[in-house]
């Protein structure tokens, strides 16, 4: 089983990703949706979840929420890859389960 | 698949305090339905999910209804799988005295009343999470 | 692929209802099957016909009866979270002696047990909240 | 002391409400004056009359009801909130050519201009919400 | 002036008490209400925030919030004094404005 | 009091992000009937708010209403003071380059255009706080 975890909180805000990279498994992956895409830019102090989460799993983000709040230009962390809700929907029919960190 | 069920084994990821908000309190109606449905039903308490399981609970000052009761009452639905994790109660501060003692009677040990709540370690989440069929987070 | 999806959180308050909006457009227009849509907690809200939204904004719950006609979706309310939250059908308001309900077209109330039906006949559960 | 009180969640889902119900309570047993409750973003779901809730649980609306009629309160909806979530009074009601409205006695739809000015006029602004 | 800062969020799920404790100054006061109560556990891993902010801030905590959430005979962090709604009305009197840190 | 201002010093705290939650949003109306009812308004954005003031940000592809030219039009409401955390700022990996550049006209001044966000420092946030007579959070 390979699970994709859904995270759509701020990790400024909320513990949300920190608890999912932490009991998250090798080879699952984690989709960053809503707010929770605020984690996927290389420049911010909290872009070492994602670093550690990419070691061994994949981390993708959700472009839509990217570009709605002003980040298509920013650099991302190198290995992240963004997907629309077209990408989002094949991300759940590629793995075996959704589970949502809220 | 369980050895006992043959329902789909669904698992509630708890991860938030009581009262605060209402998820806690909602999502034991689901927990009820699905067992009375005869799914294999286990609950997962983590981060703050640990708080609902406090024993003490007193609401009269806030007002609100005192809901922790029904966690009491999950072992006669036949829900006897209550995941606790290690860390999130040191991380706390708490101990398993803090939370209350819940049992369920075993059928096929005579009805000898066991212990619901198990302690597993971040380690054993992981690979309990990976292991179900429907994940549910409140 | 089959899906049941569950949303927790009201329209416009959380991004929730809008995300899975697009999640369900977007998976259907892929050829999958919606099999339930369940608003449960603060989502039952979604399902008022009485939201007038600001004029240059999208009306979710509209966004949603419109899916839901063109692609026969169920559009599932949890009846035990709507009686708390004020959100009733004409069945419920009699039952409950409220003298209007307020519930739109193409959405219904019904028992938890839906959501559990959904997830087991579906292939994923796919939650939508804050 | 007078104060103006804002909640920003609805009933049930946050605790916001209740610990604004039993903040206001104690400051009018002590003699305060609560200029204005106001209710914003989903705060103004609290002004439902069709809420049902278990018959073991509070009834948030009515207890606010209960200590508007005690205590002669303000208890104010704000009008663009309300409208995007479909909180309606008789005359937005029929502004807006809905069949029906869902506000509770007591409570009445108004204006952002009386948040500010219940600011202006009180000593303290205490905010509950999520 | 100075303010009282309610905070009504566990300092395990978000970030809004640490917030509050590097953003409130000397002779300000924090009040713990509703899942802000956890932070006032002596034992628990966030104790440092308020501790810190006992240096130069008053720290109270609802106690209707605490025995809600099972929590009355838990050991309290030293100097973290309980009050009821009487007791917050009363807060909000004796300081001159309030801050909510939602 | 302000030197300007006869009404109160309302501060508005943004601490959240935009479109996760509609708070941003809806905080800017209460910010404009501030302003007509002439008080001394400042924003403060510290934490996830500082996100609200992005550059470029396109709501096309969520199908969400697109709020963020609400911050330009402040200037015309003499709304000019817009309080932006250094420290905030930073931990994201932002630069005042990133964020909208947002002007008013200092009537004062001959009209003179003048930048409406002012960078402070976490300590200056600690001062700044204080001496507001409403604080208004969102």
């Amino acid at each position: 089983m390979a699970i994709l975890h859904t995270v759509n909180k701020s990790p400024y805000e909320k513990t949300s990703l920190e608890s999912c990279v932490q009991r998250s498994d090798a080879g699952a992956a984690i989709l960053l949706i809503e707010d929770g895409v605020y984690a996927a830019l290389a420049g911010g102090a909290k872009a070492e979840l994602v670093k550690a989460a990419l070691a061994d799993r994949k981390v993708f983000v959700l472009e839509p929420d990217l570009k709605a709040r002003g980040l298509a230009d920013q650099a991302l962390i190198e290995g992240v890859e963004s997907v629309d809700f077209d990408g989002f929907v094949d991300l759940t029919t590629q793995y075996d389960q959704v589970n949502a960190w809220l | 698949m369980s050895e006992e069920n043959d329902g789909k084994k669904f698992m509630f990821v708890n991860r938030r305090a009581p009262y605060g908000t209402i998820y806690a309190q909602e999502s034991l109606e689901v927990v009820l339905i699905a067992a009375a449905l005869e799914q294999d039903v286990s609950l997962l308490f983590i981060d703050d999910g640990v708080f609902q399981l406090t024993k003490g609970q007193n609401t009269e000052g806030v007002g609100m209804k005192n809901f922790s009761p029904a966690y009491a009452a999950l072992g006669d639905y036949d829900v006897s799988k209550l995941y606790v994790e290690k860390e999130s109660l040191e991380e706390r501060g708490l101990t398993l005295d803090d939370l209350q003692h819940l049992t369920w009677e075993d059928e096929d040990d005579d009805w000898a009343e066991k212990d619901s709540i198990r302690l597993i370690s971040r380690d054993e989440v992981k690979k309990l999470i990976e292991e179900q069929d429907v994940l549910l987070s409140f | 692929m089959k899906y049941a999806i569950m949303i927790n959180e009201g329209p416009y308050n959380h991004q929730a209802s809008d995300t899975a909006y697009n999640f369900c457009k977007a998976a259907l227009d892929k050829g999958h099957e919606i099999i339930r849509v369940f608003f449960y907690h603060d989502g039952v809200n979604n399902a008022t016909r009485l939201g007038v939204p600001p004029q240059d904004d999208r009306n979710i719950t509209e966004k949603w009866v419109a899916l839901g006609k063109e692609h026969d979706l169920d559009l599932s309310v949890c009846v035990a979270a709507a009686q708390r939250r004020g959100l009733l059908d004409e069945g419920e308001a009699q039952r409950w002696g409220k003298d209007v309900n307020n519930i739109a077209e193409v959405f219904h109330i019904t028992g938890l047990g839906q959501l559990v039906e959904a997830c087991i006949q579906a292939d994923r559960l796919v939650e939508f909240g804050d």
